[in-house]
């Protein structure tokens, strides 16, 4: 069965690694912090200059100085630091940050991403997202397989306007664990029930399917 | 110290100058940050026909949006407007340009304006519709784009503190762009929460010092917040 | 807190994975706020063929001028290498290399290098020797020339404090090139006075997120003074 | 007669106004500060990282980790501000410094200085001098007239390496102030008892006397 947003965060969770400098988008990307497996420390980049994002905020501390990127009010986890802007996207554009999760409205089997704006529909700014796909080493990209109508987000060539170029290495549906590579999306896990068909069908993009394909894992 | 007193005691004489068709650069990111008080006398001026630099328009009736209700704007030059319903309505209607500039890449072209650094290549946007138009260049067999520099007639930013010297401390993510949109003004005005005597902040701790500053007014802020989020 | 401590207790820990043909970049202004310990491991190990970044090169028998005693570097890239005779003798040996570099312009290489800019524009050399071989391009009619990013395998500084995040504060001037220093290594090391718990440091007030640091070590220093200049 | 290096200093200092944030190179420009005119204030600029240096300290003070551009231990004036060698030189290439002073070995009519390197002799390196010149919207530049075996240092074009091109726009010497325009040296003023001949005869590049050549006035 197709993963929710829940699940598919919990799986994204799963590429998190010790001492990992994250950013993560907004939506889905945002739930993988509530799932960083046990025995591990990642540290929130959010790009308007806070590295070392806290939890929300009680109503007490509700600061208007201290907010995220999506613009809510937060906390500085301990051992934060806080700087301009300028320095925020040096540390991205650098490549500083290890692992960068966002959602997208399309990806190619090139590693293409199209996520900020859909033309004749109004156009809202591509904000961060071109530089974390720019700078980041390692991108995950969150998103449904397919839209609500069937049409397969996963696709040869992206027909939106593009975030970035020859970026994303992997993606996690509510389908399954793609990687991106040599002009072809690698078919790794498949959500609990879910079968390989259902998978090629909704890919209208090359997919390499090689031997079995073993389910995802969650930890109980 | 008549010399290096930037202090001014009204809003008229913060913005004195300011003329149509200026380009202004202001800090702030969404409301958090915002010169409330300077963007107010702005709108008070009905200065027209205005470069905005910045990374958001504010909202319909707070931050920079105020000033899209008398059509004070020309052209906005901002990584993402998606708060502002009126902003949309401008944009469709053709009264104002729109110039989308990624985040880094904006906050860059600031720092740049100031730094008297007049253009640098970044990966942000190759092969997107940011590259359209721009040189591109590859650098160890990747392709970077050109992006220039950005300076304005006006900066207009905010602070937590400053001493009469023009020296800048900023409140935790208040910071944002502040510090860059500092540099990138021919005149620079700070409003701040505080301002102390020179010697009371500590000299590694100034985040802009007052060489990028040349007036500072007392403001006092409703600091309005985007969303409110929290946790039991 | 295993995943963010950056803590390492000895100099050959801090400097594990220094390969001969290495870039190093250091911070420190003349002898001041330079990692003095992790030169003398540097010196210890006998690394060979370095290519090391930095204003200056030490004097002869401190700082980075010691690592000229057994010919440990290749090349130099500084702004000023005056203040040392055993340089001068290998330059004009022929034994070392040395790549002068405007002090604004090395400070911005290696902030760029850090930054994921691959290049820049600025006037600063155009029209002097500095600029051979370098691309010039005019913005709005004046020329500038094109600069490269620097970044090394190991980037090594000096600071006041560092908690075992690795976020760094400076003291005074010897904060200098070391920010900057501490963003270009693959590998950054910082070599501190203190060593504080992580949430010590007020956020706002930290120099250098550690992100950029890799390893920190507890330092002794000497603190050389290269002109003690005093008033009565 | 010729100024020493001290009057030299104090017919700079009259090119201070108040409120300029002034860098001051090493030798006659450093003394330079003794000579503030009275009710103005300037605050001095060192390009290590220090906006507001204060006097040396005295022998209690004396700290390894407060020094100035020539490697001297120094003081923070009050109000001073100390920030990385990035953002120093971010404010002087960005034109926020009011005023420079430096030495040369040679300037030329069209503002061209020579001021870091004689070749076959030791090179030691321009350090700070080029973004000093190539970023200040206002140059001055101190030195003795002619070499001491009679040489000009005003020259048609500069024979050593060049720092800058196009960037002096003043020249004070131990015999005259001149500004540089138009591709010539203009005589504003001459030392006290020093004759127009005897500047014409030790400038060697183009040189304009308009009218009468006033003395350099020294406040008593």
């Amino acid at each position: 069965m197709a993963l929710n947003r829940e699940q598919i965060a919990m799986r994204v969770a799963q590429e998190l690694q010790d001492g990992y400098y994250v950013n993560l988008g907004i939506g889905i990307p945002t739930l993988v912090a509530n799932y960083v497996p046990q025995g591990i420390e990642v540290m929130l980049q959010s790009e308007n200059g806070l590295l070392g994002m806290g939890p929300y905020p009680t109503e007490d501390q509700v600061d208007a100085d201290m907010i995220n990127a999506g613009k809510e009010t937060v906390t500085a986890a301990t051992g934060a630091a806080i700087f301009n802007s300028a320095e925020s996207f040096a540390m991205i554009r650098g490549g500083h940050v290890d692992l960068t999760v966002l959602g997208a409205f399309e990806v190619d089997q090139n590693g293409n991403i199209a996520s900020w704006m859909i033309p004749k529909k109004l156009i809202k700014g591509m904000g961060g997202a071109m530089d974390l796909v720019a700078g980041a080493q390692n991108i995950v990209v969150t998103m449904t397989h397919a839209s609500k109508h069937g049409d397969s987000k996963l696709l040869e060539s992206c027909t939106l306007p593009l975030t970035g170029v020859n970026c994303v290495k992997k993606i996690v549906t509510d389908l399954a664990v793609l990687e991106v590579k040599d002009g072809a999306f690698h078919l790794l896990e498949r959500a609990p029930g879910v079968s390989v068909d259902e998978i090629i069908s909704k890919t209208a993009g090359k997919l390499i399917v090689d031997g079995d394909v073993p389910e995802m894992q969650f930890a109980s | 110290m008549a010399g290096f007193d930037k202090v001014v005691s009204s809003y008229e004489a913060a913005m004195e100058g300011l003329k149509d068709g200026d380009t202004i650069i202001a800090g702030g990111f969404g409301l958090c940050g915002i010169p409330e008080g300077l963007i107010a006398e702005i709108k008070r001026k009905q200065t027209k026909e205005l470069t905005v630099v910045s990374n958001n328009c504010g909202v319909d009736d707070f931050g920079l949006g105020i000033l899209l209700h008398d059509r004070q704007i020309k052209k906005i030059i901002a990584s993402y407007v998606g708060e502002n319903a009126l902003f949309e309505q401008q944009l469709l209607d053709g009264i104002i340009d729109v110039e989308l500039t990624p985040q880094g890449t904006l906050a860059e072209k600031m720092r740049a304006g100031g730094a008297g650094i007049p253009g640098f290549y970044t990966a942000t946007g190759y092969g997107t519709p940011v590259a359209e138009g721009k040189e591109v260049k590859e650098f160890d067999g990747r392709p970077y784009i050109l992006e220039e520099s950005i300076t304005g007639e006006f900066a207009i930013v905010k602070a937590w503190k400053a001493d009469r010297y023009g020296n800048l401390v900023f409140r935790h993510t208040a910071m944002n762009f502040n510090p860059m949109a500092a540099t990138a003004g021919k005149i620079t005005v700070a409003e701040v929460e505080e301002i102390v005597e020179p010697g009371e902040l500590a000299p590694s701790e100034i985040h802009t010092p007052g060489i990028y500053v040349n007036r500072v007014i007392q403001g006092s802020f409703e600091k309005r917040i985007e969303r409110v989020t929290t946790r039991k």
